[in-house]
């Protein structure tokens, strides 16, 4: 139960964020509703957001390690 | 010290009392962070009164943000339907 | 006591917002006093502060409302 | 588990500690705060020393940033006891 | 309300099992701020996909990251050391 | 004890917006290492960053100061 708490706080902060940087980007001037053009953004947007949050855990899991096999950290 | 007592009704009473406070808390809390994003987006200048266009922008900006928010959590439950 | 701490959280947070947007806006070289055009750029930007988290306020409830009977959120 | 046992005056004396502490976390907090803004406001570029210029705008953004929050509060307080 | 039973063994894993939760929970929270410092830092448009440079630029971005915070906090530990 | 944290919490602070004001500012595109030309940027905006800490602290002390003594705050 707490780890399904911790998934559901992680997918929600990611949406958060999501919402935060892709809104930005592709909506710059809100009308009577999404175009097709924002709504294509968005997913794009998504896309990248996503693999961008990936990048980075790998990148800092993988630093944590050698730290912690160098004992430098 | 001792605590006061209170029947069941009042109790339940105020458990509703309170949730309906912690909603409109929540309400008020979304209400500031949209009201910082959008002013970004649609307020430029300061005028003497908020322009047509700015106010529309600003009901707008409010609908889109909430469409965008929609749209990005039926896109992931899309993906993870897909996936399974 | 509840609604009036509700209340007093609520003009707090609107304040803090006010200070750091319309500073922002207002006040782009800080001299040794806030000057009178610095004030009635304050006066005017913390009114369409207002203003706007009113529109902003009445859309978001107004969204609410449709959703909760639409039943589509 | 037991609790220690404190006097009254030792309550009395911590509870005096605490506070003081809290009201010191709270400047502090105030200070990073405002570090923040006016950094952003009055620091363009890193030199070997900040220049006089630099200086009199961190502290004139302190001051102002203080004022602005008075002058809204005050502004504020007009309004409700006008519409009263 | 009666309270669970729990075997010491039982609470020694419990605190085992959350102590590895909240850790994760704080790789999960740095990993959510440093892909927000590092997409503003590396990616501007949205294509089709992460283009090379842009995915080495995120993995970079985080090592200089981490690098930088080491640096500071070496650096405020010498200043303290040599003022001593 | 309470004390010693605090002055933990105030030096994690002050690092971690040293971290992201010099960060930003002195690594605009992140490569295979930290460039000399990087790390001499750091030290002097940690420096430039601590200093200003100072000026804002006392400037604020002063002011609490003295709306204590004119009481108008």
């Amino acid at each position: 139960q707490v780890r399904s708490e911790l998934a559901l706080a992680n997918a929600q902060e990611l949406i958060n964020k999501i919402n935060e940087k892709c809104y930005l980007k592709c909506v710059p001037k809100p009308g009577a509703r999404l175009e097709n053009g924002e709504q294509a953004c968005l997913s794009k947007c998504m896309d990248r957001y996503m693999e961008s949050w990936n990048v980075v855990s790998r990148a800092y899991v993988a630093r944590l390690q050698r730290e912690s096999q160098g004992g430098n950290l | 010290m001792s605590q006061p007592q209170f029947s069941e009704n009042d109790q339940r009473e105020l458990a509703q009392f309170l949730e309906g406070e912690q909603a409109k808390a929540r309400v008020q809390e979304v209400v500031h962070n949209m009201t910082d994003t959008c002013w970004d987006k649609c307020v430029s200048k300061v005028n003497n009164k908020l322009d047509r266009s700015e106010e529309a922008c600003l009901a707008n900006c409010v609908d889109r943000f909430l469409d965008t928010s929609l749209f990005i959590v039926k896109r992931l439950e899309d993906m993870r339907s897909s996936s399974m």
